[in-house]
């Protein structure tokens, strides 16, 4: 018998920064798989691509600012970033975000990328 | 002068509350009188004492307690709301002392005493 | 006779802003704040009815803590002492979250 | 100095049974302004109007059915219930209610209806 | 390879059943539960692509307990267990809530 | 046979509680091999012993008992979520003891030892 490949995960991130615990509790999850060294990716839809905007700044309503935590995605081997291009611009969002190597995926492109992981948890 | 008060529904660990605590906190400081805060809903996990949020996030709680303290206002948290979550008056309390065990019927005194209602 | 509309979500995600301007009147105020401010971009802002001399306001902070820009000759800027303002000079308030 | 009149409050209900608290909750609120005498009006909009749909039955879901006690609003004086005929539209429903005495109001009306109150809560 | 998409919610109220569809695949399935229900009758079922061969399945229990009707010739009808079976048969799910 | 884990994110006072439960509850009857049940976000505030809920309405908790003691199900509880939420697992311990305090690196195991993992 031989070992099964390891089971890609994807971690849907559809709620807006701040007023729910949504992306954080996403991020948390998305660390942990990465510190087990479990292949996981991000994808951010709908309200999720705000989480990526570039110039945020959560000190000012007194959120401590887990977003700049997304700047460790590298080092925890999380390289594969999705955004839903349909998602920015419902939005009037450009690619303009706050960490690199997020691959913004037209609407075919971000559903087959999803389906090719195995395990999906939405926040 | 016109009299204010508030409802708050929302969870401590969101910055909605963050939001409310900041209305309620302005309006004291330039003068209005607040009549009283009612928490219900999510809002009832405020009064739970062992919420623990961590160190380096904003601590709703203490700020509410200042308030309390500073300006004498009234925090009536809804039990039954709080029951549903958890928080009990009985033994184990586990109330924060801040908050007054209330009702609903606190909430049509406090629509009556107030001149408007804000609900968060 | 005017209502105080506070908005709290964004129209995005949910149809509360959309609710709200069901039941808007001549001369109500709207203030944006939370994740309201997301939809100061939104197109259901433009279902407004310019004749019905609607204020849109949004808590300049709230809005800048999420990169939202603010087109200054459409929405008004204000700060919490003005929202605590607005609360007592206007009829009523209704929360849309 | 004259007695100011009673406040008049309007519970605005927005959320389908079941799934959150939210309509037990403005029922319990509805109940205690009626039976405190105050003077309290019901609205339905968005999916609130669910809330009055004839022939549903939460003990199928293992809900105890709140909405059976809609009956008890006229014993507390509860006589203002005001729906949304568009939010009722757009639902494809019928004016076929589980209580009597539902005003079915086109949305200029609905507008106004509210704002004739003092204190508006939204659940 | 196909994948099963558990919707809880009610598109007039929120956006999820939307983002369901953008990322809908052939062959996908749809089950509507809790007050995914409300969506029967939501125009958004109209923009499913007939030739994508979507299955679409409603917890009857759910539904009923909402009043919803239920068209038997859009909709098959399912219980708890065949809810279960699908979560096997398929190759992964999604939950929109 | 596949196996299957859950994850349950919603309060013990919500009506999709009760779904979570009767998939988990089916799954089990039919035989199904359940790896574990994960409790995150507001779905923790079911592993609150002070929880109290009317008692003629559904009392989520005892069902959730019952499967565990009869199937050996793990219910797991995630303490960071639970913490913000007013459980501890320090004096005085609030936590129902059919529930096992664990970390996210749980829902790691969870995730590599089901071949489908279901959220509710």
């Amino acid at each position: 018998m031989t070992q099964p490949l390891p089971k890609l995960t994807a971690i849907l991130n559809s709620k807006a920064p701040y007023s729910s615990t949504a992306g954080k509790d996403a991020l948390d999850i998305a660390l942990i798989f990465g510190s087990f060294e479990q292949p996981t990716s991000l994808f951010f839809q709908g309200d999720g691509v705000w989480q990526l905007s570039q110039g945020q700044d959560g000190t000012i309503i007194s959120v401590k600012d887990y977003l700049k935590t997304f700047a460790a995605f590298e080092f925890y081997d999380l390289e594969n970033i999705y955004v839903c291009q349909q998602s920015l611009i419902q939005r009037g969002l450009t690619a303009d975000f706050h960490i690199e190597q997020v691959q913004v995926l037209a609407q075919k492109e971000f559903a087959e990328k999803l389906a090719i992981h195995h395990t999906v948890l939405r926040f | 002068m016109k009299k204010l008060a508030v409802v708050v529904t929302t969870p401590p660990y969101s910055n909605l509350s963050v939001t409310a605590l900041d209305y309620v906190e302005t309006a004291l400081k330039s003068g209005v009188e607040l009549v009283g805060v009612f928490f219900y809903q999510d809002g009832v996990i405020h009064a739970n004492q062992q919420v623990d949020i961590a160190s380096d996030e904003f601590q709703c709680i203490k700020h509410w307690q200042a308030l309390q303290q500073t300006f004498k206002l009234p925090l009536h948290l809804c039990i039954t709301a709080a029951e549903k979550r958890g928080l009990s008056d009985e033994q184990p309390n586990n109330i924060h002392s801040i908050f007054t065990v209330s009702g609903l019927g606190e909430l049509v005194e406090l629509v009556n005493k107030a001149d408007r209602l804000v609900q968060f | 006779m005017t209502t105080l509309h506070i908005v709290r979500q964004s129209a995005f995600t949910s149809d509360d802003f959309a609710q709200c301007l069901q039941v808007l009147r001549n001369n109500d105020v709207i203030v944006f704040i939370d994740d309201g401010c997301y939809n100061l971009h939104h197109s259901l802002i433009n279902t407004i009815d310019s004749a019905a001399e609607i204020q849109l306001k949004v808590i300049e902070k709230h809005a800048k803590a999420r990169a939202v820009t603010i087109d200054e000759t459409q929405y008004s800027v204000i700060n919490m002492s003005n929202l605590v303002e607005l609360t007592l000079t206007t009829n009523r308030v209704i929360t849309w979250q």
